[in-house]
C-alpha cells in the first residue's frame, strides 16, 4: 500500500503551493474577520486622534490627509502582521508546514501575498475614511489612488511578513516587530504618503511619477529579498 | 561675482534655480528625477556648477553651505563640544571594552 | 594575536595628529571660520560609519553562508562600532549645525537618513539579544543586519527627494589644500580605531560564542542493561 | 526510490543532538525496517521527543547520520519529507479552521487528492463546519490522527499518542497502530503508557540521558524499565 500511495501524489509546483497558502490565510482571514474589523476600528481612532492633535483646523487636515492615512494604515498593519504567525505558532501548525514538502518561498509569499491583499482592503477604508473625515477634494483619477494604495500596502506587507517571521519567537514580538519593522519601512511611507499628496493637491510639476517609481523599486527588493532570506529565517 | 557668495544667497531666498552655465542648481524645494540625474551625488547646490572650474575655493572646500548664520571667527565653543566629545566616545568605547574583558576573564 | 591593539594606537597617533592639524595649524575655513574646524573630526566619522556598516554587511553574508562564528562575532563588533561611530555622528552634525544653518536639528537627507541607520542597527544589536538559541541568533543577526544596510540606498534616495540641506559628500578632492591633510590624517585614524574597536569587540564575541558552544564531551556511553532470564 | 527489501526505512548512526552545552540525544544507533512497529520509552526529558524530531527532519542532528528510506536527510529533506509523518505534541492544526478544512489544506500542500472526511469519521469525529477551537482537547488529538492518517505516511512518527484521550480514546489508538501496520507503515512511537504500548510494538528502546541503554522485545521494556530505575 505505502508504494500506491507514493505513487498517488504529486507534489504540487511551488507557485502552486504559494497559491494553496495565500487562500488558506485568507479563508483563515475571513473566519477571524472580528480581528480585522478591530483593526479599521483601531486605523479609524487613529485618524481621529490626528485632527485632535492638529485641532479643528479643516484646511490643514485636508493639507496632510496622506500622511495621517499612511500612517494609520501603518500603524494597524502591525496589528495584522503579528497575527499572521501567531495563528502559525499557536498549535504547531508551521512545523507541520515546514514537514511536508513545502517551499520556504510558498510559504513567504502565499502569507504576504494574503497580508497584502488584507492590509489593502485596510488602507482603502482608511483612505475612503481620512478623505471624508478631513475633508479632502479629490482630483486625480480614482484608479491612480488604487495603484498607490496596492504599492504602499505591498511595501509594508513584504518586510512586515518576513519580520513577523523573524520576531514571532522573540520573548518581545509585539514590541520587536515595530522596533525593527518601521524605521525600514521609512521610504516606503515617504513614497506612499508622498505619492498620494500629489494626488489629491494635483501634481504640476509630475513629482508623484519619481515617488511611485521609488515604491515600485522598494517593493521589488523586498518581495525579492523576502523569498531569499525567509527559508533561513524558518529553518530549525 | 564670488561664487561662495552667490551659494549662500542662493540658500537663503531658497531660488528655484541658479544659473550655473548649462547644469542647474538644486535648490531644496526642486526635485530630482528619481533615476537620471542622481541626486545622491550632490543632492544641494551642485558646487560643481557654481564654482569656478578647478573648484576649490581657496581655504574653503566644496559643498559648504553655511550661509552665515553666525559671524566669521566665533564658534570654537562648538569646535570644542565636537572634539572633545569624538574623543570622549573613543574613550569610553575603549573602556567599555576593557570593561567587558574585566568581567569575562 | 593583538595586531588590532597596535592598529588601536596607530589610531590614537593619527587621530591626535590629525585633529591637532586641524584645530592649530589648518587655517581656518574662509566661510565658516574656525567653526569649519569641525570638519576634520565630523567628515571622518562620516565616511567611517558608513565603511564600518559595508564591513557589517559583507560579515552578515558570510555568516549566512558560513554559519561560522567567526563571521558572526565580526559582524557584531562591525555593527556595533557602526552604530556608536552613528550616534557620534549625529552628535557631531548638531553642534555644526547650530553656528552653520542656526538649528541643531534640520530634516535634510543625509541627517535624517543618518538618524534612521541608527534605529535600523541598534535594531539588529536588541534583536539578537533576544534569542539565546545560537543558530536561530546567528540567522537572526545574520538577516536583519542585510536588511538594515539593503535599505540604506533606499531610505537615502527617499529622503533626498523628500528635502535637501547637506551639502554633497565630501572627500579629500573637495576641500582645499593645507585641508587635505589634516582629513586625511584624523579620517585614517577613526578608520585604525573603529577597525581595532571591532577587532576587539569581535574577540570578545567569539570567546562567548566558543564558550557557549564548547561542545560538551559525549556523554561517557552507559552499559546497555542486563535483563537476565526470567 | 522504492527502498529495497532489505535496506531499512530508518538508519542513524551515532545521531546526537545538542542544545546548548546539554546533549538531548548522544549517539544514537537505530536501524528499523520496514513495516516495524518501534516503542521508544524513557523517562521526561530523556530525549523521546528530540529523537521523533530529528527523525522527522523538523530539526537537524548536530552530530551524527541520518538514512530514510535509504536518503540523506540533509540532502533529501524534501523526498523524504514527502513520505514521513509527525504527530508531535502540538497539534499542528489551524484553530480557526474547521476539521475538514484542516486536513484539505494540508493533503493539497502534499498533493494528495480525494475526499478527507472518510478520515474524519475513522477517527470518530464528526464532519462539522465548527473551528477547531471548539473541540476538546481529546477531539483535537483525535484530528491530529486524521490529519497523520490522510497524509498516507509511509513512516509514521507519533509521540505520546494516548496523551490527552479517554479510555474510549486509548482503544481507538491501539485500534489505529494496528491498522497502521496492517497497511504496512512503519510506526515509531514516543509513549509513557508503558503498560498500553508494548503489547502493540514488535521492539522497544529504552532511552535514558540521550542514550539507548537498552533496546529489544517490546513486551520486555517493563523490566527494562524497572532494571533502570532500581
Amino acid at each position: 500500500m505505502p508504494e500506491s500511495t507514493s505513487a498517488e501524489r504529486n507534489i504540487p509546483h511551488w507557485l502552486i503551493q504559494t497559491w494553496q497558502i495565500l487562500v488558506k490565510d485568507l479563508v483563515l482571514g475571513w473566519r477571524t474577520r472580528a480581528k480585522v474589523v478591530a483593526m479599521v476600528v483601531f486605523a479609524g481612532t487613529m485618524l481621529l486622534l490626528f485632527s485632535f492633535a492638529i485641532g479643528p483646523n479643516n484646511t490643514l487636515l485636508a493639507k496632510h490627509a496622506a500622511g495621517y492615512v499612511w500612517l494609520s494604515a501603518l500603524l494597524s498593519s502591525t496589528l495584522l502582521l503579528s497575527q499572521s504567525f501567531q495563528v502559525e505558532g499557536e498549535s504547531g501548525a508551521l512545523e507541520g508546514l515546514l514537514l511536508l514538502p513545502v517551499d520556504p518561498r510558498a510559504i513567504f509569499y502565499g502569507k504576504a501575498l494574503a497580508n497584502w491583499v488584507v492590509l489593502s482592503l485596510l488602507t482603502g477604508l482608511v483612505l475612503v475614511g481620512g478623505f471624508f473625515l478631513f475633508s479632502v477634494e479629490i482630483q486625480a483619477h480614482p484608479l491612480r489612488f488604487v495603484s498607490i494604495l496596492l504599492l504602499g500596502s505591498a511595501g509594508i506587507s513584504a518586510p512586515g511578513t518576513l519580520y513577523s517571521a523573524l520576531t514571532a519567537r522573540a520573548q518581545a514580538q509585539q514590541l520587536m516587530l515595530p522596533v525593527l519593522l518601521f524605521p525600514l519601512v521609512i521610504p516606503c511611507m515617504l513614497a506612499a504618503v508622498k505619492a498620494t499628496g500629489f494626488l489629491i493637491q494635483g501634481d504640476p510639476m509630475d513629482q508623484g511619477g519619481s515617488w511611485t517609481m521609488l515604491l515600485i523599486c522598494f517593493n521589488l527588493i523586498y518581495w525579492a529579498l523576502g523569498g531569499v532570506l525567509f527559508g533561513k529565517v524558518v529553518d530549525e | 561675482m564670488n561664487p561662495w557668495i552667490l551659494l549662500s544667497v542662493a540658500h537663503a531666498q531658497e531660488a528655484e534655480n541658479a544659473d550655473g552655465g548649462e547644469d542647474v542648481v538644486e535648490t531644496p524645494s526642486a526635485q530630482t528625477e528619481p533615476f537620471g540625474e542622481a541626486p545622491s551625488e550632490a543632492p544641494t547646490v551642485s558646487s560643481e556648477t557654481v564654482a569656478d572650474p578647478g573648484g576649490i575655493p581657496e581655504g574653503g572646500f566644496i559643498g559648504n553651505d553655511s550661509y552665515g548664520a553666525i559671524p566669521l571667527g566665533s564658534g570654537w565653543g562648538y569646535v570644542w563640544a565636537v572634539y572633545i566629545v569624538t574623543w570622549l566616545t573613543m574613550l569610553g568605547y575603549a573602556g567599555y571594552l576593557a570593561l567587558r574583558n574585566r568581567k569575562t576573564s | 594575536m593583538k595586531w588590532h591593539y597596535a592598529l588601536g594606537a596607530l589610531g590614537v597617533l593619527f587621530l591626535g595628529t590629525g585633529h591637532a592639524w586641524g584645530l592649530f595649524f589648518a587655517p581656518p575655513e574662509f566661510m565658516m571660520g574656525d567653526v569649519g574646524r569641525i570638519l576634520y573630526a565630523h567628515v571622518p566619522t562620516a565616511w567611517n560609519a558608513m565603511l564600518v556598516y559595508l564591513f557589517a554587511f559583507v560579515a552578515a553574508i558570510g555568516t549566512l553562508w558560513t554559519s561560522k562564528s567567526s563571521w558572526e562575532s565580526w559582524l557584531v563588533g562591525f555593527v556595533e562600532v557602526g552604530v556608536v561611530l552613528n550616534i557620534l555622528l549625529c552628535f557631531q552634525g548638531a553642534m555644526w549645525a547650530k553656528p552653520t544653518w542656526g538649528v541643531y536639528w534640520d530634516w535634510d537627507p543625509r541627517l535624517t537618513t543618518t538618524a534612521i541607520l541608527i534605529a535600523l542597527f541598534a535594531g539588529v544589536l536588541i534583536q539578537r539579544n533576544l534569542f539565546h538559541a545560537p543558530d536561530k541568533r546567528r540567522i537572526i543577526t545574520g538577516v536583519t543586519a542585510v536588511i538594515a544596510f539593503v535599505n540604506v540606498p533606499i531610505v537615502y534616495f527617499a529622503t533626498t527627494w523628500w528635502n535637501s540641506l547637506h551639502q554633497g559628500l565630501s572627500s579629500p578632492d573637495t576641500v582645499s589644500n593645507p585641508m587635505h591633510w589634516p582629513l586625511r590624517v584624523s579620517a585614517f585614524g577613526v578608520l585604525f580605531l573603529a577597525v581595532a574597536f571591532s577587532a576587539e569587540r569581535a574577540k570578545q564575541e567569539r570567546a562567548r560564542l566558543e564558550r557557549e558552544d564548547t561542545a560538551p564531551t559525549l556523554p561517557l556511553a552507559q552499559k546497555q542493561l542486563e535483563l537476565g532470564a526470567e | 526510490m522504492t527502498p529495497s527489501a532489505t535496506s531499512p526505512v530508518v538508519h542513524a548512526q551515532k545521531l546526537s543532538r545538542r542544545y546548548g552545552a546539554r546533549w538531548a540525544l548522544a549517539e544514537v544507533d537505530l536501524e528499523v525496517p520496514a513495516g516495524e512497529r518501534l516503542l521508544i520509552v524513557g523517562a521526561n526529558g530523556s530525549g523521546k521527543t528530540t529523537l521523533l524530531r530529528t527523525l522527522s527532519t523538523a530539526q537537524s542532528a548536530s552530530l551524527g547520520s541520518l538514512h530514510i528510506f535509504g536518503m540523506d536527510v540533509r540532502t533529501h529533506a524534501v523526498q523524504v519529507r514527502a513520505r514521513l509523518g509527525l504527530l508531535s505534541h502540538l497539534p499542528q492544526i489551524y484553530r480557526d479552521l474547521s476539521g475538514v478544512e484542516n486536513l484539505r489544506i494540508f493533503n493539497r500542500l502534499l498533493g494528495i487528492q480525494g475526499p478527507v472526511e472518510p478520515y474524519l469519521e475513522r477517527v470518530g469525529l464528526e464532519v462539522r463546519p465548527d473551528p477547531v477551537r471548539t473541540y476538546s482537547a481529546g477531539m483535537t488529538k483525535r484530528l491530529s490522527f486524521a490529519r497523520l492518517l490522510a497524509q498516507k505516511p509511509e513512516l509514521a512518527l507519533i509521540d505520546e499518542p494516548y496523551g490527552q484521550l479517554d479510555p474510549a480514546g486509548f482503544a481507538f489508538v491501539d485500534t489505529l497502530l494496528q491498522d497502521l501496520t496492517d497497511e504496512g507503515v512503519t510506526v515509531i512511537v514516543a509513549s509513557h503508557q508503558v503498560d498500553r504500548a508494548r503489547h502493540l510494538c514488535d521492539r522497544a528502546i529504552l532511552l535514558h540521558q540521550g542514550q539507548v541503554r537498552w533496546q529489544g522485545p517490546a513486551i520486555d521494556v517493563g523490566r527494562a524499565w524497572d532494571v533502570l530505575h532500581a
